[in-house]
């Protein structure tokens, strides 16, 4: 063991916990003022509920041995998981390394609210989540970080392209289109800007932890990553700003907030095995294809992915996986592969079927969910109280109140 | 000024407005004021909650939309907002009809039914 | 219609509208609009300071309640409202009296002191 | 009462208030009750844009302006307030005039043209 | 000395750190808007003056060996107060050590705060802490870290359930009697419950460097504290919204807030000598508790805890020092004792001496204190400028301006 | 190479990275709520572009050897700045230096919005920043930490008092001359002090990252820096109220926040130099000399520095670098020098060389630039665009939307 990693995990995995009340803030900010408590609960009780519903068995379904699809029992309740370095790593404790993944099975779902914001019903989403969390985020994570079929396959995602960005937007797609339109969507606009700043400012912040923490040891790999983060951040601001300024002519700070975030996403599966100069274009493509995602795809194919949960995880994480396929290089990271432009196709072709294989399972899977749950509560609320707005008929209290 | 000059006060509920402002410039309603307000009347409260502790809420969120007319026929104004506002349910709202001295126009500096007239600037 | 159809309109500051809201209930009153303003009248103003530059503030919050009346007496109203907001100092505020000519209730389509009238639904 | 109460409503941008406030306390109105409300009339609208997505807004925000007056002349604040507000661009605004039965002062119990009266407390 | 403890420590240091602001933001929110800068005032404040006065004389009184009731003089001015590492650890500078107590120190002033909120003087509230944090705070946490009786005694405490939360508690409670009720008290609402969100998040993320970074070394207790504290903060959110839920019918997001809190504040003083499975216990009851506290036993008793300091410190500490009692075991930490259901009585007595002698003891001094300021100044403002609001009255300022 | 180093420096980065978002909150918290998102847009936008630049061509014109005046062109494109510790420390990774000196390039940058708030066009303060990054903060950069003339002169200024406040402020200063005074600038009101008040506690947060990172090692000097950064803050809160509540009667959370910056800008100079006791007295003439530049010189010289870039930055930084040279001690720090105080007069007088130097290259360059993008596009928004708002006409969105 390692003092110094363990210091470095213990900050990383913090990092990553103050991203999950970033997203609650990011997303209640774009609501409107009438749903954004609902909203950060949504955001906000994974907190509980995964956390709880992860030392108890998902750590043990994601990361225990078991077989090429699952993990199994043999780390439920924490049985095993102690001071002792695990498998995953030889110099931080076992304990930490499941904490930080906790933080990452809480984000998950976290981001998943995005896709359903101001309709869904709050039971609904919690009973969703939880039954998501084990039947299909544990098997992806299990598939890419726990030794399952991706792993050996040889696809790359260093941070969680695959288990965290494509697969909470897909299932945020999957839910908007069974949920339908938000009732007066077309007057929405965000209700506290300087909210979803903020909440974009902490998402930034832990992602660096998210990042480069997942390394899992302060070395040379978790150096290049912490530069390529960086400037892909940068990078995809630029990228999305520029097509923003081309089409509308302002550039807005939402846009801004949304380019870092897709060049976050775009950069999260490339981070550990791209070089710097590769990341800048990686991250400013993200920023572009990701405006287009939200501004004409969405639109286009007229669901209501109401704060862009695939717009921005989705279609950044896609994009992200492909291009670790194209520029991924061992000159970097001897422990990655080579990319298309450093000559070898296989990869990208694994990465494909890594991207497919995760939609296809999520989409399918959060789709069944959807409808077990439906059976149990209807999903949606009724009209009336989405008229007068979640907060008060759901959690029965308002945001907001005048010193009358 | 033989002209009447009329202002239409409508306190209802909020979120219809975009509807109706549409059909008010269809008629010719040359402009509208609008803000939030508080109401109390015939629909019931709801209950906040904070720490356990309970709070009736007998004040609901309301718009006022005021609109000036002159020779748009008040009860056009009132006959659509009716349909449009009209849920049959507390809290559908209710018309105040008032009339006014005159009114003038700050940009041209006309005054009565003529300040009222959008002619193209 | 021999009804008189009145608008009674209270500025006055923000404290005390619960226990006056409960009154009126009492009297009858079938409804009431209230809305945040700022008033500006014999009360002093106050003065606010950011980095030791002093900005004079002469807008004081106010509260504007509306009520309209036809069978309610209009001297009842105003008579209560003297008895709460009274403090006997300076930004108490005023009542303004305003004749209507009609009221139109949305839900039901009832006007003028029928409109006024809270029936159960 | 022989006297005439009359309301002024100037519905405006919110730039210049201040000026006109100092300009009011000059001719003597004792006191002016302001709020922010939004308006739509000939001004055209603007748009916003959120990821992408564009959003038409036809309602600007706007200044309500009420100022209650009895001896000051009507026609003084008029003109002062056309003087004060006009720029010859759409959203100068309108400036509406009411007659009132009654005003009450609250703290002092005055009626008519006395309770408009700033007397040194 | 261990550089990576060294830096682990300046990481919980900052941690703890930022918690009182979190405090500031946390009570602000749940304010009417008209004294939302006066309370944040209140909790800001301490990081002023008693840093200054901690370093002055506070950490000597508190820390320094003295006698079993308070500590000496030898440390004031940070006289022998340096890099060297002190008796309360071999490996990190004592100047760090005395620096995170710093915030120890002024976080448990910031919570206070929490009582008086909407009607206290700001002079007076500030003239009080200063006399409290030397009378009150440092012979607490003499006694307890310092060497003092109850560490004799053998009482456990490992993160300041009694130094930090049953002080600051019960202090709250009695300034709380001592003013009155708020004027208007039964029509208060949080003004602005994101911001009271955002103040929980940066409380909760604190937390981890609180109770962690009181094992003063990135070890085995420490990783197992970390564990401990995010279980029990979730299920102290679980805990409050199940019973909510059950006699309101509505989870709130301030509820889940509160619930979180509670968590954190039971498992403060156990969470180095408890089990994981204890510790979910410890905190969903604490939520539970907490909630029962502020929802019935506070209107029963009719006292105006505003923004419930006595109501989540206080009896989630209380109940904390009491499952410490009960659930500790040696099998978890050989620094600590076994508890009632690890079959010795004694613990949980020693808890019960320690949990009493902090409530009198406080709660006598605050009082004397708040009469002794009293003489000085009047602690509570006027009723005109209560209704007018402390912001303007007292400050001279305004939280929020429309852009007229 | 030290891992916990490079640890430390990683977390050191990361806490001066949220100083920038800090400040875009802190700022957007003071303006009129029609420009709260170009306030922040114009302290956010330098995260993207300046990043990018540094690692292009900034760090290396800052760093590289190159000669007295400014560095050389060798680390271009990040050249030979890899994972091997640099020339800057033996323990710490080149490329982790070079992010932790990448959030200081940003950060000055997104300081001097203040001066130029609710009145510049976006675009050409864009531009603007790029040519000011290059020409004004590289030079000043290399001058004094990338052995340029200054270090070789033996001026001190330990974390960036002339490097980051000095510039920035005089920057910000002579722009909103030439900018002139905004429209309404009497009725302008901070529209969200909480917002401001969360701003500058992130900011204070990150200072000590810039300060206690500024040692690049977790050694006694950076302990001795942590302990003066934090007397200093808190001192300058003290120093600040009192001379407001002297002054005005009224302490005001605008003021104490204020005087925390104005504690730690002051002690950032000479944070590693001098004892204690001598940082509490920089800090709260820090506090007070800044509120007499803001609240007396200011309206005195009659120049509308909006958000007080100057009146912080300028003169906290002006006072730091003067006290470095009355107060240093090679007692604290052998790698120092002694200051007036320790009976060497030589100091001061290189402080006042530097700090002159640096006003009269800033101030002219600035002017500059300021003339050169003046060709490009107009400096400032027209008449219409100021009333309107800046959020609405430059960018598009409103901060704030009613649930209607
Ligand atoms: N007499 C009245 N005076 C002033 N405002 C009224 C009056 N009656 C109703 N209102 C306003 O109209 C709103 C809707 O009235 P409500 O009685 O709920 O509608 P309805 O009678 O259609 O059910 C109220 O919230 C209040 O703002
Ligand atoms: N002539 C008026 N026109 C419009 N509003 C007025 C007038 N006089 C008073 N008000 C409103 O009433 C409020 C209270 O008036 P004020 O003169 O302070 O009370 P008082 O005369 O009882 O001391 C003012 O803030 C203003 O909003
Ligand atoms: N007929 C009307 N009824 C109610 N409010 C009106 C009416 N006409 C104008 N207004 C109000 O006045 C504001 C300014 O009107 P606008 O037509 O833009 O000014 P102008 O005619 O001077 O160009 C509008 O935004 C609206 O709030």
């Amino acid at each position: 063991m390692q003092a110094a990693d363990t210091v470095f995990m213990f900050l990383a995995t913090m990092m990553v916990w103050i991203m999950t009340p970033g997203i609650a803030l990011f997303y209640g900010g774009m609501v409107k003022s009438k749903n954004v408590l609902n909203t950060a609960m949504h955001s906000f009780m994974p907190m509980a509920v995964i956390s709880i519903l992860w030392v108890l068995v998902g750590y043990s379904l994601s990361f225990s041995p078991g077989n090429s699809i699952i993990g199994g029992f043999e780390w439920m309740g924490l049985n095993n998981v102690g001071f002792e370095p695990g498998p995953y790593s030889e110099t931080i404790p076992h304990n930490l390394f499941m904490l930080f993944q906790m933080t990452f099975a809480v984000l998950t779902v976290s981001i998943i609210a995005g896709g359903i914001a101001e309709r869904m019903k709050f039971s609904a989403f919690l009973l969703f989540t939880i039954l998501w969390s084990l039947i299909v985020y544990a098997p992806i994570a299990h598939w890419v970080w726990g030794g399952g079929w991706l792993a050996q396959l040889g696809a790359l995602d260093f941070a969680g392209g695959n288990v965290v960005h494509i697969s909470s937007g897909v299932a945020g797609l999957v839910l908007a289109i069974m949920l339908g339109k938000r009732k007066g969507k077309s007057e929405s606009a965000p209700h506290n800007l300087p909210l979803t700043f903020l909440g974009a400012a902490l998402i930034w912040f832990g992602w660096y932890g998210f990042n480069v923490g997942s390394a899992l040891s302060i070395n040379e790999v978790a150096m290049n990553v912490f530069v390529n983060t960086a400037v892909a951040a940068a990078a995809g601001i630029i990228g999305w700003l520029l097509v923003e300024y081309i089409v509308n002519k302002k550039p807005t700070m939402l846009g801004a907030l949304s380019g870092a975030i897709a060049g976050l996403v775009a950069i999260t599966p490339a981070c550990g095995f791209v070089t710097t100069p590769s990341s800048i274009l990686i991250g400013a493509i993200g920023g572009a294809v990701c405006f287009w995602g939200v501004s004409y795809l969405k639109s286009k194919l007229g669901y209501d992915d109401a704060l862009d949960a695939f717009g921005l995880h989705g279609i950044g994480g896609t994009w992200g996986g492909i291009a670790t396929g194209l520029f991924a290089t061992t000159k970097v990271n001897e422990a990655g592969a080579d990319g298309l432009f450093a000559g070898d196709f296989n990869l990208l072709w694994k990465q494909l079927v890594a991207i497919i294989a995760t939609y296809i399972f999520v989409a399918v899977l959060t789709f069944v969910i959807a409808k077990l749950v439906g059976f149990v509560t209807s999903l949606r609320v009724n009209e009336e109280d989405e008229t007068m707005g979640l907060d008060l008929t759901l959690h029965g209290e308002k945001a907001y109140h005048e010193s009358l | 000024m033989g002209e009447v000059l009329t202002k239409i006060e409508i306190i209802t509920k909020t979120d219809k407005f975009d509807a109706f402002k549409q059909e008010m410039a269809k008629i010719g309603v040359s402009g509208i004021t609008v803000s939030n307000v508080l109401g109390t009347g015939l629909q019931k409260g709801y209950v906040e909650t904070y720490r356990g502790v309970k709070r009736e809420i007998t004040l609901h969120d309301r718009l006022k939309i005021e609109i000036v007319v002159c020779e748009v026929p008040v009860a056009d104004v009132v006959s659509i907002a009716s349909k449009i506002f009209k849920t049959g349910k507390p809290g559908d709202g209710k018309i105040f009809i008032y009339e006014l001295g005159n009114v003038i126009n700050i940009r041209t500096g006309s005054e009565g039914h003529a300040a009222l007239k959008n002619e193209p600037v």
